[in-house]
C-alpha cells in the first residue's frame, strides 16, 4: 500500500507541476485556465493522500466546480484581442526571470529542511467530518466568521461595481 | 467575445454591409439560411450585445425563382401550375387569387357549385395550413409532439384535398371560370366527418398546449405589432386580427360567396404573439364552421361555364384579384396586352409584408423571443421570395 | 508487491459500470424513442431488429462511424478534451452509487460530496467544448449552461444539504439504510418539498427539456455540440444519458428509499425505481415546451432557491428537536 | 364603394381619380407629388398592400396599392417615370413596408428611388445588375394602349416628357413647375441631379 502512495503521490506531482507550467506558459487565455484547473485537481489528490477526502471534495466542488468556471465565463465574456493567442510569447529573460522567482521557495525549503529536523513519516489519520466541523465553530469561530464577512463583502463590491459599469454604458 | 476573428470568416455582401453600421462588443451572428427555426431558406442577421438583439435584418432571395418574369413569358392557363408553388401551404388561394384576377379581365361568371366547392376546398387548405403552422410554431418554441398532432389531423385534411385535386401539397385545382373537378361524395362524407374530428380536437389542444402555463410565458407580451405599425407595413391576416383590427376581406369586401356564410372574424387586442396564436386557433373553427355550412347548402350543377373560350385570350386592361390567404391578403395584379400571355404579373406575397416589420419588432428582444415573433409570423420562405 | 483487494474490487467494479453505462445509453435511446412515438402517436423505431431493438446499436454504429471533423479555426487540444472531460467522471460517480445491499462499487463517507463534486465538471466540459469550436451559436450555448447550472447548483445543494442533515450522513448506504421497506418509510414523505426542488434542479442540470437551453435547437441550432460530429457528439450524447442516469439514481437513494421495497428488497427495486423517474423526465421532454432563459433563471433565484433556504431550516429545526 | 374617401383624398389635394371600377380608384400621379399624396392616404388611415413597377413604351410605370382595414375599396397610385431617368422619391419615409418593394423594383428595373435608406438587391445577387423584367424594344407595349382610361383626364404628354403622362395639371402650372420637372431632356437631367445632391 505504501507504494501505491508513492506512485500515486508521483502522479499528483506530475499532474500539479504540468497545470502549472501550463498555466505559466500557455499564450491562450482558456489553455492557461485548464492548467490552473489540472493543478486544483492535482492538489486534490495531495489532499486524498493527506486523508483528507472531505478537503479534496470540497477542493473539487469549489475549485473546479465553482471558481474556475466563474473564471471561464469571465474570459468568455470579455473581448479578446482577434486571434486565439493573447500574449505574446516571451521565452528567453523574462521567463528565466520567472523560473527562478518560482525556484526561490523551493531553494528556502529546501534549506531548511536540510538545516533542520525532518518529521518522521507518520500515516496520516482521517479526521471525521463532525470533528472538523466542530473545530471550525469553536476555536475559530473568529476566523471562520471574518472569512464569510469578507466573501460578502467582495460580493457585494463585485455588484456594485457592476452595476456601476452598466449605468456608465 | 470574437477571438476567432480569422481574416477568412470575413463574410459576404450582406455580413460585411451589415458589419459596416455594428458598434463595439457585439456579437454578429447569422441566423440561417439553413437553420431550424427559420422554416425554410431564410437568413437573419443579428447584431448581439449577450442575449439582446440590438439589429436585425432579414436576407431574402435564396429561393427566388422570378415568378414574375415566368408569368410574362408563359400563357394564362401555363402560369396557372405557377400558384401553387408560391405559397405550398396555402395552395388554394394562390390558385384562387390568379383565377379571380384573371375571371376579372375575362368578365367570366363563375357557376355557383363552383364557387360553392371553392370555399369548401379552400377553407379545408386553410386548416391545414394553420395546423402545420400550429405544429411548427410550438417546435420553435421547443415542444416536440404538437406537430406530429397537427401533421397526423392535417394529413386527413390532404388526404380529402387528393381525393379530389389529385395532389397533395401544390393544387392546381380551380381554373377559370370554375374548378377542375367536382366533388365526390367519398371527399363530402370524408369533409364532414373531418369537421366533426377537429371539433373533439381544437379543445383538446386548447387543453394541452394553448392553457400550458409555460407557452403562455413564452408568447405573453412579446412582439407587439401596433395597428399604426401594421398600416406602414401592409400587415395582414391573422398577424393584423391580432392586432384588434377585424379585417377579413372574406368580411370586408365579400367575394365569391362568402356574404352567404354566418362565421366570426376572431380578433384579440394584445397585439403580442400570443394575440396572433389565438387568432389563428379561433379561425379553424371559423373555417370548419363555413365548410360545415357550405357543404349543408351545396347546390346541384355544373363547375365549370357552358362555353370557355379555347385560348384564353383577356381583352386589354388589368385586374387585381384578391384573397384573404392563410397568411393575409394575397394579391395578383395581372396586366394584360389582350395577347395569350400576360403583359405583367405582380404577386402581392403577404409574408413578405409581414416578414418586412421584423427588424423593427426585434429591436432589443431576447434571442428566443425573436424565434418566438418570428413563428408567431407565420412565414413562408417561397412565399416571400418567389 | 501483492496488489491490495481493493483495488481489485474498484477495478471490476469500474468495469462493471462502463458495461452498465453503455447498456444503458442503448436501453435509453431505445426507450426515449419509443416513449417519444408513444406520445406522439407513432410506432417510433420498428424497422431495424424485432421491435425495433437494434436501432439504438445502428445508431451507435453509426456514430462511432463517423468522421470526426474539426473546424479549422478550432482550438485543437481543448476541442477534444471537452467530450472526454464530460464523459470520464461518470464512472467515478457510479462507483459510489449503492445499486443493492452488497452492490457498491466503493463503500465511500463522502459518497453523495463525490457526486455533486464531480457532477460540476460537466459544466466546465460544455464550457469548454462551446469555447473552443469557434462557433458563435456554441459560445452562446456555453454562456447559457454556466449561467444555467450555477444557477441551479446552489438550490440543488441547498436541498441535499437539508438531506444529508435529516440523515447526518453523506455516505449513501448509510442513506438507504435509514429508510424503510414500505413506500411511506421512504424519505419522500418527509421531505416532498426537497424532493421536487431536487428534481427541478436535476433536469436544469441535466440540461433536459424543458430547461435545454444550452442546446436549445430552435435559438441555438444545436449550442454547444454544433460542430462536433460522430463519436465526439456520441460522448456527450451518452454523457447526457449517464448523467440522467446518475441524478435519477441519488433521487432515489435520498428519497425513494434506495434499494429498499416491499417483498423482495434488490437491485431489481432500485432500477425500477430509477427507470420510472427516468420516465418521468422522458415525459416531461415530450410534453412542455421550451422556457424561455430569463425565465429559467427566475423560476431558480425567485421560487427554487428561497423554498431551498426555508426547507433547509425547517429540516434543521425538525433534526434539533 | 363608398365615394367619400375618394372625395376626402380629392379634397385632401390628391389629384382627381382618373379610373374607378369595381371599388378600385386609380390616381395618375406626378413624381414631385406623389409623397404629398402618399402622406395624404397615410393620414386616411390605408396601409400599403404593395409597390409594382412595369415597363412600357412610355417609361415605367409605378403603381401603389393602398387598401383601407374597415373600409372595402383600394386607391391605385400610378407615376410614369421616363427609361432614361428611373428615380421617384422613395415613400418609405411615410410606409416602411415599402423599403422592400422599393428594393425589389431597384432589383428588376434597376428604378432609382431617392431618399431609400438603403438600395441593395433584395432578391437577386448583388454582385450582378440584371434588372431581369426590363422588356425589349420589340415586346413593349404602349401605357395608353392598355389603359385608354387614362386618356379621360389629360391627354398623353408629348413624348420627351415622359416622366408625367399621368400628370394632369394645365400646361400653364407645368410650365409655372418647369424648374422642378422640365420638359426638355437636358434640362430635366440637371434638375434632378441637383435634386439627388439636395437630397443626399
Amino acid at each position: 500500500m505504501e507504494h501505491l502512495a508513492y506512485v500515486a503521490f508521483g502522479i499528483y506531482t506530475l499532474i500539479i507541476l504540468t497545470g502549472g507550467l501550463m498555466a505559466v506558459l500557455c499564450r491562450s487565455m482558456v489553455r492557461a485556465l485548464v492548467g490552473l484547473i489540472l493543478t486544483l485537481f492535482g492538489v486534490a489528490g495531495c489532499y486524498l493522500l493527506m486523508a483528507a477526502p472531505f478537503i479534496a471534495l470540497m477542493q473539487i466542488l469549489i475549485y473546479v466546480g465553482a471558481v474556475s468556471i466563474l473564471i471561464l465565463f469571465a474570459i468568455m465574456l470579455t473581448r479578446a484581442p482577434a486571434g486565439a493567442e493573447e500574449a505574446p510569447y516571451i521565452f528567453p529573460w523574462r521567463s528565466l526571470a520567472a523560473l527562478a522567482v518560482a525556484f526561490l521557495p523551493l531553494a528556502v525549503i529546501g534549506g531548511m529542511i536540510r538545516s533542520g529536523q525532518v518529521a518522521p513519516l507518520v500515516p496520516p489519520e482521517e479526521v471525521p467530518l463532525a470533528e472538523l466541523g466542530q473545530t471550525l465553530i469553536e476555536p475559530y469561530l473568529l476566523a471562520f466568521e471574518l472569512i464569510s464577512v469578507i466573501l460578502t463583502v467582495a460580493m457585494a463590491g463585485a455588484v456594485i461595481l457592476g452595476f456601476e459599469r452598466r449605468i456608465g454604458k | 467575445m470574437l477571438h476567432y476573428a480569422h481574416e477568412q470568416l470575413q463574410g459576404d455582401y450582406y455580413t460585411r454591409a451589415f458589419q459596416a453600421g455594428a458598434q463595439e462588443d457585439t456579437l454578429i451572428i447569422n441566423m440561417g439560411p439553413q437553420h431550424p427555426s427559420t422554416h425554410g431558406v431564410l437568413r437573419i442577421i443579428l447584431e448581439l450585445h449577450g442575449e439582446y438583439i440590438l439589429r436585425a435584418e432579414p436576407v431574402l432571395g435564396y429561393v427566388h425563382r422570378m415568378q414574375e418574369k415566368m408569368g410574362e413569358v408563359k400563357t394564362y392557363p401555363q402560369y396557372l401550375a405557377n400558384m401553387g408553388r408560391v405559397d405550398y401551404l396555402h395552395a388554394l388561394a394562390w390558385n384562387w387569387a390568379y383565377v379571380r384576377a384573371v375571371e376579372q379581365l375575362l368578365e367570366l361568371e363563375v357557376p355557383e357549385r363552383a364557387e360553392y366547392v371553392r370555399v369548401i376546398t379552400c377553407e379545408l387548405n386553410r386548416i391545414t395550413s394553420h395546423l402545420l403552422w400550429w405544429g411548427a410554431y410550438l417546435l420553435d418554441l421547443g415542444a416536440f409532439t404538437p406537430i406530429m398532432y397537427g401533421f397526423a389531423d392535417r394529413e386527413r385534411a390532404m388526404d380529402l384535398l387528393q381525393i379530389i385535386t389529385g395532389s397533395r401539397l401544390t393544387y392546381c385545382y380551380y381554373t377559370f371560370g370554375g374548378v377542375t373537378a367536382d366533388l365526390t361524395p367519398q371527399f363530402i362524407d370524408g369533409t364532414k366527418d373531418f369537421c366533426k374530428y377537429m371539433r373533439t380536437r381544437l379543445p383538446m389542444y386548447k387543453d394541452l398546449v394553448t392553457d400550458n402555463m409555460i407557452l403562455r410565458h413564452r408568447v405573453d407580451d412579446i412582439g407587439i405589432i401596433s395597428v399604426d405599425m401594421a398600416r406602414r407595413y401592409g400587415v395582414t391576416g391573422p398577424n393584423l386580427r391580432g392586432s384588434g383590427v377585424e379585417h377579413d376581406l372574406r368580411r370586408n369586401t365579400p367575394y365569391s360567396i362568402y356574404d352567404r356564410f354566418d362565421f366570426e372574424i376572431p380578433a384579440y387586442e394584445e397585439c403580442d404573439a400570443l394575440a396572433r396564436y389565438l387568432v389563428r386557433m379561433d379561425e379553424m373553427e371559423q373555417s370548419i364552421s363555413i365548410i360545415e355550412q357550405a357543404i349543408q347548402s351545396l347546390p346541384e350543377g355544373p363547375v365549370m361555364p357552358p362555353k370557355m373560350p379555347k385560348v384564353i385570350k383577356p381583352p386589354k386592361g388589368e385586374a387585381y384579384g384578391e384573397v384573404e390567404g392563410a397568411r393575409g391578403v394575397i394579391g395578383i395584379h395581372v396586366i394584360s396586352d389582350g395577347t395569350a400571355t400576360p403583359y405583367r404579373i405582380k404577386l402581392r406575397a403577404p409574408s413578405f409584408s409581414n416578414l418586412s416589420l421584423f427588424a423593427e419588432v426585434s429591436k432589443g428582444i431576447l434571442l428566443a423571443d425573436a424565434v418566438s415573433i418570428l413563428g408567431s409570423l407565420d412565414l413562408v420562405i417561397p412565399e416571400i421570395d418567389r | 508487491m501483492n496488489i491490495p483487494p481493493e483495488l481489485i474490487h474498484i477495478s471490476i467494479a469500474l468495469a462493471a459500470i462502463a458495461a452498465f453505462i453503455g447498456l444503458n445509453g442503448l436501453v435509453l435511446v431505445y426507450l426515449e424513442r419509443k416513449v417519444a412515438g408513444f406520445i406522439q402517436r407513432r410506432p417510433g423505431p420498428y424497422e431495424v431488429g424485432p421491435w425495433g431493438l437494434l436501432q439504438p446499436v445502428a445508431d451507435a454504429v453509426k456514430l462511432v462511424g463517423k468522421q470526426l471533423v474539426r473546424p479549422k479555426v478550432a482550438d485543437p487540444w481543448l476541442y477534444w478534451a471537452a467530450p472526454l472531460l464530460s464523459f470520464t467522471p461518470i464512472f467515478l460517480l457510479f462507483l459510489v452509487i449503492p445499486f443493492g445491499p452488497t452492490l457498491t462499487g466503493m463503500e465511500f463517507n463522502y459518497g453523495l460530496l463525490l457526486i455533486l463534486a464531480f457532477t460540476g465538471l460537466n459544466v466546465l466540459a460544455l464550457c469548454l467544448a462551446g469555447w473552443s469550436s469557434a462557433n458563435k451559436y456554441s459560445l452562446l450555448g456555453a454562456a447559457r449552461s454556466v449561467a444555467q447550472s450555477i444557477a441551479y447548483e446552489i438550490p440543488l445543494l441547498l436541498a441535499v444539504l437539508a438531506i444529508a442533515f435529516q440523515f447526518g450522513t453523506l455516505n449513501l448506504t448509510e442513506m438507504v439504510h435509514q429508510q424503510g421497506q414500505w413506500p411511506w418509510q421512504w424519505n419522500i414523505m418527509f421531505q416532498p418539498l426537497a424532493f421536487v426542488i431536487y428534481f427541478l434542479c436535476a433536469i436544469a442540470e441535466t440540461n433536459r427539456a424543458p430547461f435545454d437551453l444550452p442546446e436549445a435547437e430552435s435559438e441555438l441550432t444545436a449550442g454547444f455540440h454544433t460542430e462536433y460530429s460522430g463519436m465526439a457528439f456520441g460522448l456527450f450524447f451518452l454523457a447526457e444519458y449517464a448523467y440522467i442516469i446518475v441524478v435519477s439514481c441519488v433521487a432515489v437513494v435520498l428519497f425513494l428509499g434506495g434499494w429498499q421495497g416491499p417483498g423482495a428488497p434488490g437491485f431489481w427495486w432500485f432500477l425500477l425505481k430509477v427507470y420510472a423517474l427516468i420516465l418521468v423526465i422522458i415525459w416531461i421532454r415530450w410534453t412542455y415546451p421550451r422556457v424561455r432563459f430569463d425565465q429559467l433563471l427566475n423560476i431558480n433565484w425567485k421560487w427554487l432557491l428561497p423554498l431551498a433556504l426555508v426547507n433547509l431550516l425547517l429540516t434543521l429545526i425538525f433534526v434539533k428537536i | 364603394m363608398k365615394q367619400s374617401w375618394v372625395d376626402q383624398l380629392n379634397a385632401a389635394g390628391v389629384p382627381k381619380c382618373t379610373e374607378v371600377r369595381k371599388g378600385v380608384a386609380c390616381f395618375c400621379l406626378e413624381s414631385q407629388n406623389l409623397l404629398d399624396s402618399v402622406r395624404k392616404i397615410l393620414e386616411l388611415e390605408y396601409y400599403l398592400q404593395d409597390v409594382s413597377a412595369s415597363d412600357f413604351q412610355e417609361g415605367y410605370l409605378l403603381t401603389y396599392h393602398f387598401a383601407h382595414f374597415e373600409e372595402p375599396g383600394q386607391a391605385v397610385f400610378r407615376v410614369l417615370i421616363s427609361h432614361e431617368h428611373p428615380q421617384v422619391p422613395s415613400i418609405s419615409s411615410f410606409y416602411q413596408g415599402a423599403i422592400w418593394h422599393e428594393q425589389e423594383c431597384t432589383d428588376f428595373y434597376g428604378i432609382e428611388f431617392t431618399g431609400h435608406p438603403d438600395l441593395k438587391p433584395l432578391l437577386l445577387v448583388p454582385e450582378e445588375n440584371l434588372c431581369p423584367l426590363r422588356k425589349d424594344a420589340r415586346s413593349k407595349k404602349s401605357f395608353l394602349d392598355i389603359f385608354p382610361d387614362c386618356k379621360l383626364v389629360e391627354a398623353p404628354p408629348p413624348p420627351e416628357s415622359e416622366e408625367n403622362a399621368g400628370g394632369q395639371e394645365s400646361p400653364e402650372e407645368k410650365a409655372s413647375k418647369k424648374k422642378g420637372s422640365g420638359k426638355s431632356k437636358v434640362q430635366k437631367e440637371d434638375d434632378e441631379t441637383a435634386q439627388d445632391s439636395g437630397q443626399a
